[in-house]
C-alpha cells in the first residue's frame, strides 16, 4: 500500500494493465513525451516504449476511429480525451460506432476501448474546461460509464474498465485529481495522502463496475452522488447534521439500483447531487428510478440539487458549483417535507 | 445584434463589385440528353507505374491521371496495354469475370426481392462490381475489409455464401446478424469484412486504427477500406488520412467516385476543383486515380497500394472513377434528377462488358461461354433465393426470437435489459 | 385551408418563410434540386432559387459549423439533417458552438438556427434510421428542442422555430410525415386528410414554442407524449378504456410544465411515452419533475413506457416499438396501482 | 470474438517481414542542443507572386515554398525583395511596429498578471505578432475575423481598447463578456471580431460560413479564419476546407504553424510528410506558405487572399510558418518538453526584431526611437493594468452580479432559469 494521489492512482492502473497485457496501449494528445496535461500518463512512454504511449493528432473522433479499428483487431486501447469537454467530436464513433458494433455484427466483433476524460469544473477552467457531460453517455445502450472519486477505487475501476469487453468511458474529476474536495473552496486544501482510500495497493487489483458504494450510512435520508460530488454530500451531511446516508454510484451505466432502492427503502427520502446542468441530467434518471423502486416509501420528494442550467461560468464559479450549503439545503428539504 | 441587413452597401467604397455566392449547378436534368463534354478520357496504357517504395510525392501526378489498361474504346478489340497491365491468367481474369457477374445476378434477384415486398430494403453495386471484385482478388484473403454497403462483391469474391447474403437481406431465422441490422448491411468475422454502418464513413479512421493494430503487433496483415466521393466531405475521410499519413499506417484507402450521392452529383461533394485522389497530397500519402471500370487497372491499383502497404511504405488513396448505374437504393427514383440513360451513356463503359471482350479478344471467353454463365448463374441465384425464402423473409417471419432483441447490447445481460427482456416476453 | 400531410405542413412553412424573409435560407443534403430524401423541400429550389435552397456535401458538423457562421452574420439558416441518427458528427458544432454564443459573448452574437431532423422508427429503417436522439438536445441548455405531431402544428412550430433567434433543434416523426400513426402496424394506414389537424392555413402563422396542448381531456389518469407517441397514447387511452388526459408536450425545452403539473394534480396518475431509449430518457426527466412538482399529488408511481435499451432492430421492429398495448398496461398499471 | 494474438504469424508465408507502426519522434529533448538541421531557409524574394485571379493550380508550388520579403539574414542590413514585397509606407510599417510591440508588452504584463495570482489562465503570443498583426492590417477593418486565443494582436492592431482586453482577463465588472469567459477568448462585435471558443477548430467553418452569407447577401466584406496546425486534425479544418471549396466562399484561412501543439511537435499533426498549406492542393483551393516572422511577406501573401476572395476567385490557405516562443499557456511548462533555448535559435528570427532592423535599414527608424517606444508601451500597459484592477480582478472582484449568470443563455429567460436564478439568489 502506498499514498497516491487520484493522478497517481490512474497512472499505476495503466501502468500494471502495459505491464500486464501487450494488447494494451494508450494514446491522446499530449499522453506522450509530455505525460499527459494532468500528469497521468507521466513516466509511462519512457517505460513501456513509444509503440505502447504515444500523442495522438488533435482530432478526438479520429482517436475514437482508430480506437475501435484496434479494438476489432483485439487490443484494449485506452484512449484519453484531454478534457470531457472535447469529447463531442467523438460522439459519432461512440455513439453510432463503438456502442453499436457487438451489437449489429451480432456478437461477432466487439470495441473493448476505454476513453478517459477528466471532467467537472472547480479549476476555474471557464465553460469549456468544466463540464460534465456523463448524461448523454448514460442515455447511450451499449457503453458503460463510470466516475470514481477517490484513489482506490479510480485503479480498481478504471482497471475493471481496461479489461472490460465492452467500450466504457472512464470520467475523472479532474478537482479530485491532487486531493479530495468537499466543496469549500475557501478552506485549506488536504492532500489525498491524509485520506482512507488514497491507500492504494501497487499491483493489480479491480474494483468492479456496476456496484456502488455506501460511503457514509445512515437512516434519515440518501444521499446519492458520483465523482467530486460525493464529497461535497460528505460534507453537507456534516453541515446539516443528517443521519445521511451517502451512496457513491461509483457506476453510472450499469447502475447499482440495489443499493439505492434498499437504502430508500429504509430512509424514505432521497436527494440527488450532481455537478451536471439539472435538465435530462442523469439526476433524472436516477430520481425517476427511485421514484418508481420505493414510491410507496417515499416519504418527502426526491430532491435534485445539480448545477444550473446554464454553460459553467469562470468568474462566478463558485455560485454556480452546488456546493455543502446548497447540497445540506437539499437535505433539510427532504427532511422536512 | 445579428441585425445586419441582407445586401448592405460596404463601408468600403473601392471595391464596388459584390460578393457571390457559388452554388455548384445540377447538370444532369431529367428527359434532357446525357452530358458527359467535361469528361476527358486518357488513353489505356498512358501512365507510368512507379516502384512501390517511392516517395509519396511520386505518385501525385496520378492524382489528375487516370489508370487504364484496357485498350477499348472501340469495344470488342480489347487489350491490355502499358505498365499497369497485372498480367493476370486467364483462369483468374474468368474468375474475375465470374463474381462480377454472380455480383450482378444476386443484385437483380434481390432488388426484385425488396420490390416484391420481401424485404424492406435493398442497394446495388451494379456498373461498379470491377471495383470491389478486382480488389477482393488483390488483396490477401485475410486482409481485414472496410468497406461501404456498395462493395457485397467483396464477399462475394471472396466466396462469402450467396444464401447467407440473402438471408441476411431478408432478416430471417438462418440471418448472421440475426435479424438485426438493415438489409445489405453485412458483417462476416471469417471472411475478414468488417460490420457495416448505415453511418456514412465512420469505417474509414476504424481501417487505419485496424492497420495500426496490425503494425503495432508486427502482423503482416493489411486493412482496406472504403468510401462514397459524397461521403468524403465527413470527419472520418480526413480523419482517415490524418492518422494514415502520421503512423504511416499500412491501409489502402479507397474512394469510390461513381459521381452520385443520391440526388447529388459529386460536384457537391467537391469534385469540381480537384479530384478525390488529390486529397492525398496534402497529407503526404501515395495516391492512385484509376478507371473503376476497368478490371485490369484496379486490380493493378489494389496490387500497387497493397505491396507498398505491405512493405511498410504506408498508405495509398485510390479513386476508382466509375458510375452508379442503378438507383442509390430501394428508396429512390434516380429519374427524378438524372437522365434515364446517363448510364448507358457513361464514357467509361460497363466493367463487366468491357472484361468479357478482353477475354473474348484474348480467346479465352466467347458469347456462348458468357450467355451460357449469365443462364447459370441467374439459375443458381433464383435457387439459391427459394432456399433462402424457405428460412423466412422480413414480412413472413420467421425471425430470431425476442431475446436476440437484448442481447448482445452488452456481453453481459444487465439488470436493466433483463428487465425489459422479461417485460417484452410478457412476464411479469 | 388545406388538408396537408405533415410533409406538405413543413414544405409550406418553408416555403413561408423563404418568401417572407430573405434572410432565411435552407441546405443540406438533397435538398435542392431533389427536393429532399422525404420531398420536404420539393419544388423549392425551383421557386425560390439555387441560392436559397441548395445541397450541401455529406457532413453534417460541417453544415452547422457554416451554419453558425451564417447566423453570425445575421440569416436565418435552416439545416436539414437527413435522419437525426447523422446528427452525431454535429454534436460539437451543436452544443459547443450553436448553443454557448450568446452567452459566452455576452449577447454580443447569437446563433438563429434552425436544425430540423427525421427521427423515430416505424419504417424498417433499422438502428441508423430509426433513433430518437431528443434527450441529448433537451441536456443542452441554450437549445430548443420540438417535436410536432401534427401537420397543423408541424407547420406553426416551424415558422416558430425560424422565427426563434435561439438555436432550434427540430424533429420530424418520418412515421408520421404521410399520415397519423396510432401504432398499429397491421391496421389500414390513414390519409392525414381524413385528420382534424391536417387543416392548415396556406399562409403564415405561429404555434408558439414552448406550450403543450392537451388533445384529449380526462380526469383520471395523464398521459405525457410527443411526435409519433401522441397518437400512440390516444389508442392507449381507448384500448385501456380509460379517463386519460393525453397531453401533446410540443416542446421539450422550454418545456411547458404548468399545463403537465395543473393535469398531474388533477389526476393524481401520470403515464410517460417515448420511442426513444429508456434509461436518461427524456421521460427520466418529466418523471423527475412530475415528482417534483406534484409528489403530494400523486397517487401511483409515475410509469414510463418507453423504446427498450438497444438499438432499434430491423426484423423485430414491432416487439420493440412502444405500441398502444404497452403503453396502454403502462395506464393500467397507473390505474390500478 | 476479437480473440486474435498479438503479433501471431502470418496465414501468407510470401511476406515474412512485419508490419511496423511510425509514431513520430519527439525530436526536442530537454537539456539538449536545438536542432533545426531538418529545416531548409529559402531565400527572401525567391519565389514570383501570381496575379490574384489565376486558377488556384498556379498557386499549388507554393505550398512548398516558403515566401520571404525581407532580405536580412545577416540581421542589421535588412532589405525588402522581390515581387511579394508590398511596398508599404514607412508610417505604415511603423504602425506594425508598434502594434506588435503593444501585443508583446500586453502579453508579457498579463502573463505576470496571472502568476501574480490576479487570474486564473493566461496565453501569449509571443514571437507570432507578425500574423496577427500584419493581417489585420492588410484586412479591412470591417472584414470579420474568426480568430485562435493567439491572435490577439488582430484586436491591438485595429485599436480594440487595451482595458478592456484586461477587463476581459481580469474577469471584472467591467469586463465586456461579464466575466463568463475564460481569459483570452475575447469577443467583439464592434471591431468584427467573433466570440472565441475554447474548442479547437471550430471557429473555421464558421468563418466559410460567414463568407457565404456575405457572398449570399452580396456584401464585400470578407472573413478571415485562424487555426493553429495542431488543431488542422480536427474534422472542423476539413469541414472549412470542402465548404470553402464547394461554394467558393470569401474567405481566408490561416494555418498558423508555431510548431509545436502544447508539448507535440507539428510532426504528430501531420507536418513530417508535408505541409500544412499543401492541404488546400486536394480541395482545388489556393495556398501560400509564408515566412510568418516576416511582417512584410505576411501582409502580402494576405493582400493577395483578401483581394483574390474579394474579386470572387474564392479561397486561399495560408501556413504561417513561425514559432511559439512561450509557453503554450501559463497551465504549462515548456521546459518539460524542449529544449529551454529554442525559441532563440529559431532559424526564422523574432519578428519584431526583423521589422526594426527593416525600419532602420530604411532610415526610417533607429535604435533610440526602438528602446523610448518600448518603455512608452510598457508605462502604458502598466497604466493601463493599474486602471483595469481599479474594476477588480478574478480573486478580488468584483465581479458581475449573480443574474448575469442566467442571462444571454436564451434570448428570453425560460422558467428553469427564472426558477434557478431566485435559488441563486436565496430567494424562496
Ligand atoms: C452520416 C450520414 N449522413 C447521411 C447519410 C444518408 N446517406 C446514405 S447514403 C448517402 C449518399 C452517399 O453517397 P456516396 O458517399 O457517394 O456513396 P454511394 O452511395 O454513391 O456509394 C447519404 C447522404 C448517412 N447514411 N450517414
Ligand atoms: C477540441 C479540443 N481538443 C483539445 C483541446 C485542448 N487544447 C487546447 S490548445 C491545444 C493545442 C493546440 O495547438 P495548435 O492548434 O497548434 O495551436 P497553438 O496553441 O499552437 O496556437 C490543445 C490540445 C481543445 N481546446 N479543444
Ligand atoms: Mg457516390
Ligand atoms: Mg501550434
Amino acid at each position: 500500500m502506498t499514498a497516491m494521489s487520484m493522478v497517481q492512482a490512474l497512472n499505476s492502473a495503466i501502468d500494471v494493465m502495459l505491464e500486464r497485457d501487450p494488447k494494451v496501449l494508450i494514446f491522446g494528445e499530449d499522453v506522450g513525451f509530455y505525460g499527459g496535461v494532468f500528469r497521468v500518463t507521466e513516466g509511462l512512454q519512457k517505460k513501456h516504449g513509444e509503440r505502447r504511449v504515444f500523442d495522438a493528432p488533435i482530432a478526438e473522433g479520429a482517436m475514437l476511429g482508430a480506437a475501435v479499428g484496434m479494438g476489432a483487431y483485439g487490443l484494449r486501447p485506452i484512449v484519453e480525451i484531454q478534457f470531457a469537454d472535447y469529447i463531442y467530436p467523438a460522439t459519432d464513433q461512440l455513439i453510432s460506432e463503438a456502442a453499436r458494433i457487438r451489437y449489429r455484427s451480432a456478437g461477432e466483433f466487439c470495441a473493448p476501448i476505454t476513453v478517459r476524460a477528466p471532467c467537472g469544473g472547480g479549476i476555474f477552467g471557464g465553460q469549456t474546461h468544466s463540464q460534465s457531460v456523463e448524461a448523454i453517455f448514460a442515455h447511450v445502450c451499449g457503453l458503460k460509464t463510470v466516475m470514481p472519486s477517490n484513489p482506490y477505487d479510480a485503479k480498481g475501476l478504471l482497471i475493471s474498465a481496461i479489461e472490460d469487453d465492452d467500450p466504457v468511458v472512464f470520467f475523472e474529476p479532474k478537482r479530485l485529481y491532487n486531493g479530495p474536495f468537499d466543496g469549500h473552496p475557501d478552506r485549506p486544501a488536504r492532500p489525498w495522502s491524509s485520506h482512507p482510500q488514497a491507500d492504494v495497493p501497487e499491483g493489480y487489483y479491480t474494483v468492479p463496475l456496476g456496484q456502488a458504494a455506501i460511503v457514509r450510512p445512515g437512516s434519515a435520508v440518501t444521499v446519492l452522488a458520483y465523482g467530486t460530488m460525493v464529497h461535497v454530500a460528505l460534507a453537507a451531511a456534516e453541515e446539516a447534521g443528517a443521519d445521511a446516508e451517502v451512496i457513491d454510484l461509483r457506476t453510472l451505466l450499469p447502475l447499482d439500483l440495489d443499493t439505492i432502492a434498499g437504502s430508500v427503502k429504509k430512509t424514505g427520502r432521497c436527494v440527488i447531487a450532481h455537478e451536471a446542468t439539472r435538465t435530462c441530467g442523469y439526476g433524472a434518471e436516477l430520481s425517476a428510478l427511485v421514484q418508481e423502486e420505493c414510491f410507496y416509501h417515499l416519504e418527502a420528494p426526491i430532491e435534485r440539487v445539480t448545477g444550473y442550467d446554464t454553460p459553467y461560468p469562470h468568474a462566478l464559479e463558485w455560485a454556480y458549483f452546488p456546493g455543502p450549503q446548497r447540497v445540506a439545503a437539499g437535505i433539510r428539504r427532504a427532511l422536512e417535507a | 445584434m445579428n441585425d445586419i441587413p441582407v445586401a448592405k452597401s460596404s463601408a468600403q467604397p473601392s471595391t464596388p463589385e459584390p460578393l457571390r455566392l457559388h452554388i455548384p449547378p445540377h447538370r444532369s436534368i431529367p428527359g434532357q440528353r446525357p452530358d458527359f463534354s467535361y469528361f476527358r478520357l486518357p488513353p489505356a496504357g498512358g501512365f507510368a507505374r512507379p516502384a512501390i517504395d517511392v516517395p509519396s510525392v511520386e505518385t501525385h501526378p496520378l492524382a489528375t491521371a487516370l489508370i487504364r489498361v484496357l485498350d477499348d474504346e472501340g469495344g470488342q478489340d480489347s487489350r491490355a496495354v502499358g505498365e499497369w497491365d497485372p498480367h493476370l491468367a486467364p483462369e483468374t481474369l474468368r474468375q474475375g469475370l465470374r463474381a462480377m457477374m454472380l455480383t450482378r445476378a444476386y443484385d437483380a434477384r434481390m432488388y426484385r426481392a425488396q420490390r416484391a415486398g420481401r424485404t424492406s430494403f435493398y442497394m446495388t453495386s451494379t456498373g461498379e462490381e470491377a471495383v470491389s471484385v478486382a480488389q477482393a482478388m488483390a488483396l490477401k484473403p485475410d486482409d481485414m475489409l472496410f468497406a461501404t454497403y456498395r462493395q457485397q462483391g467483396l464477399l462475394i469474391a471472396r466466396g462469402y455464401p450467396i444464401l447467407d447474403l440473402m438471408c441476411q437481406v431478408y432478416s430471417n431465422a438462418h440471418d448472421p446478424l440475426k435479424g438485426r441490422q438493415l438489409p445489405v448491411l453485412y458483417s462476416s468475422r471469417a471472411y475478414s469484412y468488417y460490420t457495416l454502418s448505415g453511418n456514412l464513413g465512420t469505417q474509414l479512421p476504424q481501417a487505419v486504427g485496424w492497420a495500426m493494430a496490425s503494425a503495432y503487433a508486427g502482423d503482416t496483415r493489411i486493412a482496406a477500406g472504403w468510401i462514397g466521393e459524397g461521403a468524403t466531405a465527413e470527419a472520418d475521410f480526413h480523419h482517415a488520412l490524418t492518422f494514415a499519413a502520421v503512423y504511416r499506417a499500412p491501409v489502402v484507402l479507397n474512394v469510390v467516385n461513381n459521381q452520385w450521392a443520391i440526388s447529388s452529383h459529386q460536384e457537391v461533394a467537391g469534385g469540381e476543383e480537384a479530384t478525390f485522389a488529390a486529397r492525398a497530397i496534402g497529407f503526404g500519402l501515395a495516391c492512385l486515380r484509376v478507371d473503376g471500370n476497368d478490371f485490369l487497372a484496379v486490380y493493378a491499383a489494389t496490387q500497387w497500394a497493397a505491396e507498398r502497404a505491405r512493405a511498410n511504405h504506408g498508405a495509398t488513396l485510390i479513386e476508382h472513377f466509375t458510375y452508379r448505374a442503378g438507383s442509390h437504393s430501394t428508396s429512390d427514383d434516380p429519374n427524378r434528377y438524372r437522365p434515364a440513360d446517363e448510364a448507358k451513356t457513361w464514357p467509361l463503359g460497363d466493367p463487366v462488358e468491357r472484361l468479357k471482350h478482353h477475354l473474348i479478344h484474348l480467346g479465352e471467353w466467347s458469347e456462348e461461354r458468357h450467355a451460357a454463365q449469365e443462364k447459370e448463374l441467374t439459375q443458381s441465384v433464383r435457387d439459391t433465393d427459394r432456399e433462402a425464402q424457405t428460412y423466412g423473409t422480413l414480412g413472413e417471419g420467421p425471425h430470431f426470437g425476442i431475446e436476440t432483441l437484448f442481447e448482445d447490447v452488452y456481453k453481459e445481460m444487465p439488470w436493466n435489459l433483463r428487465r425489459q427482456l422479461r417485460e417484452a416476453e410478457g412476464q411479469p
